[in-house]
């Protein structure tokens, strides 16, 4: 058989399998040399996203195409419609957050060359930066509930251990502390949830599950223990304390992976909302009079709400946050609220029969913004975190200046700044523009809102821009010479793909982001592809 | 009590109640009938001697059924040894 | 910690063989009476935790370096994750191999026979396929982990407080 | 209904570990709270395994009785070995913690200037 074919069937535990094989690989090599422990790290993060390519060029050869594959035997589901061996189940969506986390993982390895290199601890660091790669991929392929606990559990805590890089700051610590607080809570809280399901059902794959879902009391409470364990981890307000702290205090190339990280917890909430509980969104809760309370309306205006929240919430503070790494995560926490905005109001029209354009088009909005946040605000993270290698300042008070001597620096801040406020030639400003056509549909307050807030956000980017990189040259920073070529090149990977994206929106849009949206809506296809033709 | 307390209070209290009517509608302990036939695991008991030869139930789960847990597991451990000498480290070289 | 009374070291001698010897046999009888990798490699593992108490941490990092045991567990961990990765790659070699990861490739084979055997309820150590090997894999993984955490803890705890 | 006294039981451990993680200040409480919470959900998931006249799933020879369900087992063994993981990490940041500020009050930690 062709060895190209096998490599494509096997990929998805590949994809997993391979960063985990060099994690646990760096700790012997790094014995050796420094530079080849560097070295194989970015060789086995390239093949990882070699095989990415591969599964997904077969994933979107055919429209609506799931790649099944099952650890340790070759039987999907067993006679009587059950699966007792863990499958990776691959569609659209998949692959989209797999895409995104390629990027990631790419970037922040090549930034790490030189920007860690003064610190000790370093073949720790790998090992725990190819887990945290390992542990996101798993999150995003997997189709079992446990399995996907797990790996959930090893992305927190390989986070966790790398937020508290720099031990010398208490500060750092503290975020540490925060975050592995919040999210051990929130993965008990889903491990609870899968627990129920599975003693209502004695099942734990996301199909069956799906097709075996009654919508009793039980499963409401564990819906929303999945929710509420979901959001924690993906910073959505009234949990959104660990994320300035964590986001600010870890090591740039830390945050850049840590970023999706929070988008595959979000990946996590959409696979449970849409998939798990899709046959019963419409299902009605109550009756008032001749007005039917349906659960996709009632969830819809919840998101919705805690979106405002988050967006309103994240802009204000990062308008009077004074650090330079905090601000920009206080604008991510907005960023995220984008995307559930979207995704609410997706959810409180998309599956009325009346109006089903403006449902789809908020969701390809939303999940298009996955995509440029993610590059957005991870191009800005590097940005921070190379004028900290730089300066080592951290306030925002103390810079200025900066761009008579980091002039590459300075156009690629330039570009995150435009992108992330949803200027026109940039990636932000294609699916800012979709969520406020679609938003404005639903209630033109939300739209309103929205971009009042983008307004805000770019403000006080701009803002930014003048007090630290424009203006007199400081004599202070008399010294400073431009970041080492591998920063500017993971910069630059990030920045070419921005402006790629912002060019050729359409190209994106429909090539990847609407297999992700096709992949969401239609949840029978999923049941029927993994579960085939045995119904239970 | 503070504002914030009772907020927390509230806030529990609402759990509370939730996951006791939800401790109340689970199906009783160890009581199985025709409707929650645990089938996936009644499967797993009488097939696990012949397809992977072990006496011991749980290990034929852990180590083939479900395989690929107990890697993440391991991982998990790996990663918090890491994690703990990577906290505990020399800053200066 | 600088160690504990003779008594207790006295009780710690007597002690350790015993608990070494029966993690030992949790670990290699996991498939065959309850236990396994896990569990029988926390059970060495508080045995070598109730040396660290008794005789203190400076003695046991005097016998075991402490940045010798990652390396251990490293060695486990591949162990483990080679175990599964073999049952993707034997498809380098026969052509028409149902592969796939974590395939427990020693069951339903003839070319090594004596693992070949499906256990009957009798107390055979050769059968259940990869399962005793990798049990073993991760009973080295669990040892070197939970002691390097107990180690590196105790140590660097003590450091501090010396000083 | 006396035999859900065990769930009732799972959700008086969880409950209690929740109020730890709200209202202690200490964070070495903190830490237990969430133990608590991790050990009533392994609880949980162990009493789901269990069936009315049923022995451990392993085979002895003779005969095949009444076996309580093996799934269950296997994800509360992972579930217990994830929750020491996570209760090292957690610890060994307490301590450093506890070096750099001189208290385990969360009030009074992380509050100083850069």
């Amino acid at each position: 058989m062709n060895i190209i074919d096998e490599l494509i069937f096997h990929s998805p535990a590949l994809i997993v399998a391979i960063p985990l094989l060099g994690a646990f690989l760096t700790p012997l090599i790094s014995k050796i040399n420094d530079k080849l422990r560097n070295g194989f790290v970015i060789f086995i993060v390239l093949l990882t996203s070699a095989i990415v390519l591969l599964l997904a060029n077969d994933i979107y050869s055919v429209c609506g195409k799931i790649h099944t594959y099952v650890f340790g035997g070759t039987q999907t589901i067993t006679e009587g419609g059950f699966a007792i061996r863990i499958l990776f189940e691959v569609d659209g969506l998949n692959i989209f957050m797999a895409l995104i986390a390629t990027i990631l993982a790419i970037a922040g390895v090549i930034y790490s060359w030189a920007f860690m290199k003064e610190n000790t601890g370093l073949d720790k660091y790998y090992t725990l930066y190819l887990l945290m790669i390992a542990g996101m991929f798993g999150m995003i392929l997997t189709g079992d509930m446990f399995n996907f606990f797990v790996f959930l559990e090893i992305s927190s805590i390989a986070s966790c251990a790398l937020i508290a890089f720099w031990t010398n700051k208490g500060k750092a610590v503290d975020a540490g502390f925060k975050y592995i607080v919040i999210s051990a809570t929130g993965a008990l809280f889903i491990l609870f949830a899968v627990a129920i399901l599975y003693g209502q059902y004695n099942a734990l794959n996301m199909a069956v599950l799906a097709s075996k879902i009654q919508f009793s009391f039980l499963d409401k409470i564990a819906l929303v223990l999945l929710i509420s364990g979901l959001a924690m981890k993906a910073g959505i307000v009234p949990m959104h304390m660990w994320l300035p702290d964590a986001y600010g205090r870890a090591p740039s190339s830390v945050t850049l992976i840590l970023i999706g990280v929070t988008q595959a917890s979000l990946y996590g909430a959409l696979r449970m909302i849409f998939t798990v509980y899709g046959g019963n969104l419409t299902n009605t809760l109550n009756q008032i009079g001749d007005i039917n309370i349906d659960l996709n309306l009632l969830l819809g205006i919840f998101i919705v709400g805690l979106s405002l929240l988050t967006i309103f919430i994240g802009v204000l503070m990062a308008l009077k946050e004074n650090n330079f790494k905090r601000m920009i995560a206080f604008a991510a926490v907005a960023e995220i609220g984008y995307m559930i905005l979207a995704i609410g109001s997706a959810l409180t029209t998309a599956f009325s029969t009346t109006d089903t354009t403006t449902g789809v088009m908020a969701l390809k909005g939303g999940i298009f913004h996955i995509l440029n946040d993610a590059l957005d605000v991870g191009l800005l993270f590097l940005v921070a975190g190379a004028v900290y290698y730089a300066t080592k300042e951290t306030s925002l008070n103390s810079l200025g200046g900066l761009a008579r001597n980091m002039k590459y620096t300075t156009i690629f801040f330039l570009i995150g700044l435009l992108a992330v406020s949803g200027m026109p030639p940039m990636n932000g400003f294609a699916s800012k523009l979709i969520i406020y056509q679609s938003t404005y549909q639903v209630n033109p307050i939300l739209a309103i809102v929205a971009i009042l807030c983008s307004i805000l956000l770019l403000a006080v980017f701009v803002k930014v821009f003048h007090s630290a990189f424009l203006g007199p040259k400081l004599p202070k920073f008399d010294e400073v010479k431009e970041v080492p070529k591998s920063m500017l090149l993971a910069m630059g990977i990030i920045a070419v793909i921005i402006i790629f994206i912002g060019l050729f929106p359409d190209l994106v849009l429909n090539n990847i982001v609407q297999p992700a949206v096709n992949a969401l809506t239609d949840h029978t296809n999923y049941i029927s592809n993994v579960i085939g033709g045995i119904q239970p | 009590m503070s504002r914030r307390n009772f907020a927390a209070v509230i806030f529990l209290a609402i759990v509370g109640v939730f996951l006791v009517f939800a401790a109340l509608m689970t199906h009783p302990f160890g009581q199985f009938n025709d409707e929650n036939n645990p089938e996936m695991d009644q499967y797993i008991i009488d097939n696990t001697q012949n397809e992977t030869g072990a006496d011991n139930g749980v290990t034929a789960v852990v180590f083939d059924y479900r395989g690929f847990d107990t890697l993440g597991e391991a991982t998990v451990l790996f990663t918090a040894v890491a994690g703990v000498i990577l906290v505990f480290r020399r800053l200066k070289k | 910690m600088r160690g504990m009374s003779r008594i207790v070291k006295t009780v710690t001698n007597v002690a350790f063989p015993f608990i070494m010897i029966y993690g030992l046999y949790v670990i290699a009888h996991g498939h065959l009476t309850p236990g396994g990798g896990f569990q029988g490699g926390a059970i060495v593992a508080s045995g070598l935790a109730m040396l660290l108490v008794a005789y203190g941490s400076i003695w046991v990092v005097g016998k075991i370096k402490e940045k010798h045991l990652p390396v251990l567990e490293s060695v486990g961990a591949i162990g483990f994750i080679g175990l599964a990765f073999i049952g993707v790659l034997l498809i380098l070699f026969y052509t028409s191999y149902p592969a796939s990861f974590f395939k427990n490739f020693l069951i339903g084979q003839d070319v090594i026979p004596i693992f070949n055997e499906i256990g009957k309820g009798l107390a055979n150590i050769n059968t259940a396929g990869v399962i005793p090997l990798m049990n073993f894999a991760v009973g080295l993984k669990v040892i070197a982990g939970l002691f390097a955490i107990v180690l590196v803890m105790a140590y660097s705890t003590r450091l501090k407080e010396e000083k | 209904m006396i035999y859900n006294i065990p769930y009732i039981a799972v959700v008086a451990l969880i409950l209690i570990g929740l109020y730890a993680v709200i209202f202690k200040r200490n964070l070495i409480k903190i830490v237990i709270g969430i133990t608590l919470i991790e050990s009533g959900v392994n609880l949980f998931l162990i009493t789901l395994a269990f069936r009315k006249d049923s022995v451990a799933p392993i085979y002895r020879g003779s005969g095949s009785p009444l076996m309580s369900l093996p799934v269950p087992h296997a994800l509360t063994l992972t579930s217990i070995v994830i929750g020491v993981a996570v209760l090292a990490l957690m610890l060994s940041l307490v301590v450093h913690i506890y070096r750099h500020y001189g208290t385990l009050d969360s009030r009074k930690i992380g509050g100083e200037e850069e």
